[in-house]
């Protein structure tokens, strides 16, 4: 097994070495870099999967857990870390010929790189926290690179509201640490053992939950992750970085920290309900979005609160659904973010309404870009399908079922106003000359496949990787294709009727000041805090 | 016997100090109150310091304070001095000469 | 060993003195005139504390205070200065 | 005691970051969260008595050392935090022009529209 | 020490006196004062490192940082006025009591319930560090043995952490357009008295800084607060000659190259067989020699971007943009 230390700290050292060559070297270089980066993780992962406990747990200088720090391979998280370098790697191929491209941007993705395999291999909470804040600082910087003159009330927006959330993840440290002593993950949960009454934890959860639940944007508090996404100044690259991959850490951890404190304390009925509402609002506003990229950034927001769902419901098959999810959606979520990066960049502009004729003019991003779109509604066949489909299948009451059906309706008929860019004809054809460089389009293509290639396949895939069996009957998968056409054929007709009102510009005016986010977070802290205090009083 | 000197010295140096935080308080006007504050409490540190000095004996500990009390007779006025001078600077009107 | 103490309560209310002053002192130089005699007197709380403990890495403690309470007052008096 | 002040601050910073509609005193108000969580943090490893640990003390005398470590490293995510947020601060206001939450926020909508 | 409590109740009137106040001046000026309150509370609950770097970075450099940047801004007093007189201002009160009052109940629940279900379940880190940290490490000072060899995962990303904050300041305030504050630092010349003993301070305080580094784990200090020491000498510096004298280009690859020193350092931390030789203090010493520079080259940076923002300096001017 390499070391998970080398994976994290390479990378870094890398970007920092990055600085001191010329931007031509440095883009061959980060290529060469990230193919290595993926044979060593496609190393670890096979290592790990013939070891017989699936699990490994490394310490940095040998120094034992309770005094050092320690990072956990288990499959789950050297999956990311696959996902994570082969993301990377087409992005880098993506932005090979990009005009804002030099050292430092790559200097920047490289340790951005780095930091989110820490993440996903993190097993010690402060590790965690400098992790984010590190984080934080350099997407601030990634999300501004463009420097016009919007971005910099989006970026400060983003940056102060996950400072405000890391101090509470901090406090939720402190609290910790002064009542069990100990930093690391599985050493905390057998020090909870010793604790005679589980109140206690209600405090420390409560904080670390607030912090954890705005990073990955769910109800009250998602108002920062669109409009730092979807920014103008962020290169393509940046946002589908940052929807695709950067989201998933936060979400992964918040599904560890769950598993620590899951035998003391449970939120999960509360997390039911808020990521299924989640869900619908964030299709709601991506369909009153006029902005591509906002669109895409809302319905990432939709997405999550999906996953989220598919986690809280603490059965097998909807955790391994939701699991396989979360690296379908980051495949085809990316894929959606730079095809619209291509797009905006030929026509120039944002506005759904003023593009058409993508199918014509380039036929290749097009092909990848329905695929993408086949994947997120989960239409059958197509890896978003797969992962849904599970995660109905463990929902035991149809009140859940008819739930999920409900958002992935919001999704497709916010998608199938999406889907308008392929027909028609360019209005003003004369900037449809495609200068793009051709790798871009192949790149875009060749993602749009995996997300067919991850649905056909997915039992085998999830065999491979997870040595996990999962049972697909058909006549249920039947039964969800049916579903999906009767929904297809709803959305046209829901959509035409809405478009008429003109509720969705007022749904578009709809946001959120600063002080609102931080009453939220107030208001989330202390609702969640009471329901905890309540739902576990002493008899 | 240094007990006895340093003890006193250390009273005396709390009267200056007290003085020093009185007269700020007794002052209307600020050219006034930097005045007579800065130099009473920069003498009250020099005795409270000799007071430590003298009680502490001679060792290392006392080379130290020692130090301190140099770098510290040399920067303070200084700091004084450039806040008087901001406030010159910006027009802060001088007193009546009858306060 | 009881007389450090009575000395250091002194200077703590001292402290809180000064403190008073700089908060209610109306032209911002005044808040600067608390702000560095407060520091001053940390300085000095700082030394009979490491009197009294004999522990002389503390001595080093108040030589950097001492030296940061200099920038920081000539850097604040630099930047208050308004030019209307 | 110190605990029951850290918590105080604590949600003083965040009153102050819900009432106050100024981005500078936001950015105060989150340097004074991080203060008193770096408080809450010390103040859970001290008891009284204790020395601080260097080697002249004896091991049962020592303060834990754990949480200064780690405040050090917080004291700094707190510098480079803010200057972050004041470098955007000081651009937001060359752009902008004001400093009220409300008003950025209508500016930016209007923009967008 | 029972004194402490006095500092308490000076912090939280400093606290929401700097939140109410109205001008932001002010409210920067009381933050600093906490902080200094902060710092020597500290030094009462026996954590000297941590008071020291409290007092070098929170009040001294967050108070300049803050000044610095609304320094172009706070002069128009009269926008101030205008805007607290108008009719909303009931409106606003009226919203800051309601909170208030919810905030007072919810903070009292959440406290009292705190120290209601309040446990300590024994500190293992606690018991294995103070009993073992000389001989593991043979440093002397505890803290400087955790953050430089157990936890040192957590230095390194402290000091990439400071690198990239000093990169996303350096970036952030070099945007080209914007209408440009006054620039009227710059251009001031200041008193002949400070010029003069600050130019006599400088050796002093170098060495002094250097000394704080080098024995970081013998006695309180170490990397962090010796190289903001270091870095400032660079301030006073700006104050005595009005000329910048060192140039930000050559300084951030300094830095960065402090930085690639550091990862290599501790990369040596994994042979088992270097580290019970006796080389175990020779990379305390070390490592706190590479911090101590890449913070006094990273904080001169933050301080030279901050104060000329507006104007680059004659010397500097063509190499100045980013490297």
């Amino acid at each position: 097994m390499i070391p998970g230390y080398l994976f994290v700290l390479v990378p870094i050292a890398f970007g920092t070495l990055l600085f001191f060559t010329n931007s031509r070297q440095a883009k061959r270089g980060v290529i060469i870099f990230q193919l290595a980066l993926i044979l060593a993780s496609l190393y670890n992962l096979t290592k790990l999967r013939f070891l017989e406990s699936h699990v490994s747990i490394e310490t940095f200088a040998g120094w034992d857990r309770i005094i050092g720090i320690s990072l956990k391979w288990d499959l789950v998280s050297s999956l990311f870390v696959m996902l994570t370098a082969g993301l990377f790697f087409f992005l880098f191929l993506f932005d090979y010929r990009g005009d804002h491209v030099d050292q430092l941007f790559l200097m920047l993705l490289c340790t951005i790189q780095g930091l989110i395999i820490g993440i996903f291999l993190a097993h010690d909470f402060f590790n965690v926290f400098i992790l984010y804040e590190v984080a934080t600082i350099l997407v601030s910087i990634l999300i501004m690179f463009r420097k016009d003159k919007q971005s910099v009330y989006d970026g400060i927006f983003y940056l102060l509201t996950n400072l405000v959330a890391m101090t509470f993840f901090l406090f939720g440290i402190a609290l910790l640490y002064r009542m069990l002593g100990v930093l690391d993950f599985a050493l905390t949960r057998e020090q909870m053992a010793l604790l005679s009454d589980r109140r206690a934890l209600i405090l420390p959860y409560t904080f670390l939950v607030t912090a954890l639940s705005l990073k990955i944007a769910i109800l009250p508090l998602f108002s920062w992750l669109p409009r730092a996404h979807a920014t103008p100044s962020a290169p393509s690259t940046v946002s589908a970085l940052l929807s695709g991959l950067f989201v998933k850490s936060s979400l992964y951890l918040f599904f560890r920290i769950r598993n620590i404190f899951d035998p003391f304390l449970e939120l999960t009925e509360l997390f039911l309900i808020l990521g299924w509402l989640t869900a619908l609002f964030g299709a709601l506003l991506a369909l009153s979005q006029k902005d591509i990229k906002l669109i895409l950034a809302y319905s990432t927001v939709s997405q999550l609160g999906l996953i989220t769902f598919g986690l809280s419901l603490n059965q097998d098959l909807a955790f391994w659904g939701a699991v396989y999810h979360i690296i379908n959606h980051a495949i085809f979520k990316s894929t959606l973010f730079l095809s619209a990066g291509i797009i905006s960049e030929i026509y120039r502009t944002r506005d759904i309404e003023r593009i058409r004729g993508v199918g014509k003019g380039m036929p290749l991003v097009a092909a990848g870009t329905i695929f993408a779109i086949l994947g997120v509604t989960g239409a059958p066949f197509f890896s978003g399908s797969m992962s849904k489909y599970w995660i109905v299948a463990s929902a035991k009451d149809n009140l859940t079922t008819l739930g999920i059906y409900l958002a992935n309706f919001g999704t497709i008929t916010c998608f199938i106003r999406y889907s308008r860019i392929f027909f028609g004809v360019q209005k003003n054809s004369e900037n449809s000359s495609c200068s793009l460089w051709k790798m871009q389009h192949i790149v875009v293509f060749v993602m749009g496949l995996f997300s067919l290639f991850g649905g056909l396949f997915a039992r085998e895939l999830i065999i491979l990787f997870f040595a996990k069996q999962l049972p697909v009957d058909p006549l249920s998968y039947f039964q969800k294709i049916m579903i999906f056409f009767a929904s297809l054929i709803g959305g046209f007709f829901v959509l035409r009727v809405i478009e008429r009102t003109g509720i969705l510009k007022k749904i578009r005016e709809l946001d959120l000041s600063f002080n609102s986010v931080a009453a939220f977070m107030f208001l989330f802290f202390s609702m969640s805090f009471l329901y905890l205090s309540l739902k576990y009083a002493p008899q | 016997m240094s007990e006895l000197v340093g003890n006193v010295l250390m009273g005396v140096a709390l009267v200056f100090m007290t003085c020093g935080v009185y007269g700020i308080f007794r002052f209307r006007h600020f050219y006034l109150r930097i005045l007579i504050s800065s130099k009473v409490d920069t003498v009250g540190f020099i005795t409270l310091t000799a007071g430590i000095m003298v009680k502490s004996g001679l060792n290392f500990f006392t080379l130290k304070v020692l130090i301190i009390v140099v770098f510290f007779v040399l920067t303070n006025p200084l700091a004084t001095h450039s806040i008087a001078r901001s406030a010159y600077k910006s027009q802060y009107p001088l007193p009546e000469d009858d306060v | 060993m009881i007389f450090e103490q009575v000395i250091l309560w002194v200077l703590a209310i001292l402290a809180v003195a000064l403190t008073l002053r700089a908060v209610l002192g109306p032209t911002p130089w005044d808040r600067i005139l608390g702000f560095n005699l407060l520091s001053a007197k940390i300085v000095m709380i700082i030394a009979i504390c490491a009197f009294i403990l004999k522990k002389s890495y503390l001595l080093d403690v108040a030589l950097i205070y001492s030296l940061f309470s200099f920038v920081g007052t000539v850097i604040i008096a630099r930047f208050v200065e308004k030019r209307d | 005691m110190a605990e029951l002040v850290s918590f105080i601050i604590f949600f003083l910073g965040l009153y102050a970051l819900v009432v106050k509609r100024s981005v500078i005193k936001s950015i105060i108000a989150l340097v004074l969260m991080e203060t008193a969580v770096i408080l809450y943090f010390v103040s859970g490893g001290f008891e009284e008595g204790k020395l601080p640990p260097i080697s002249d003390a004896l091991p049962e005398q020592m303060v834990d050392p754990l949480p200064q470590a780690l405040m050090i490293t917080a004291i700094v995510i707190g510098i480079s935090s803010t200057a972050v947020a004041l470098a955007m601060y000081s651009q937001l206001h060359r752009k902008y022009g004001t400093d009220d939450w409300k008003k950025l926020m209508k500016i930016r909508l209007e923009e967008d529209a | 020490m029972p004194v402490t409590i006095v500092f308490l109740l000076a912090m939280v009137v400093l606290a929401v006196a700097s939140i109410q106040v109205r001008k932001a001046e002010i409210a920067v000026i009381y933050l600093g004062i906490f902080s200094l309150f902060n710092a020597i509370f500290y030094l009462f609950y026996s954590a000297p490192d941590l008071s020291l770097a409290e007092a070098v970075i929170g009040s001294a450099l967050a108070t300049a940082l803050f000044l610095v940047a609304i320094k172009g801004y706070t002069l128009r007093r009269t926008q101030i006025k205008s805007e607290y007189r108008s009719p909303k201002m009931r409106l606003a009160l009226f919203g800051e009591l309601f909170w208030g009052v919810v905030f007072l109940t919810i903070g009292f629940i959440v406290i009292s319930f705190y120290f209601g279900t309040v446990q300590d379940v024994g500190k293992p880190a606690w018991y294995h560090y103070v009993r073992s940290f000389i001989s593991d490490t043979g440093a002397r000072n505890a803290v400087t043995a955790i953050y430089l060899n157990y936890r040192v995962f957590d230095t390194l990303f402290e000091a990439l952490l400071l690198l990239v904050g000093i990169l996303a300041t350096a970036y952030f305030l070099e945007w080209p357009e914007g209408k440009e504050p006054e620039e009227e630092i710059a251009t001031k010349p200041d008193s002949e008295i400070v010029a003069r003993i600050s130019g006599l301070l400088y050796p002093f305080i170098l060495l002094y800084g250097f000394y704080i580094i080098v024995n970081g784990h013998l006695t309180p200090g170490g990397g962090f607060q010796g190289g903001a020491i270091l870095a400032s000498v660079f301030i006073i510096r700006y104050f005595a000659q009005r000329r910048l004298g060192i140039n930000i280009f050559i300084l951030q690859r300094l830095e960065k190259s402090f930085f690639l020193g550091i990862i290599a350092l501790s990369m040596l931390l994994l042979l088992p067989e270097f580290m019970n030789s006796d080389f175990k203090v020779f990379h305390l010493v070390l490592m706190n020699i590479l911090i101590g520079f890449k913070v006094c080259c990273g904080l001169a940076i933050l301080f030279f971007c901050f104060i000329f923002q507006q104007t680059k300096v004659e010397d500097t001017k063509g190499r100045s943009e980013r490297g």
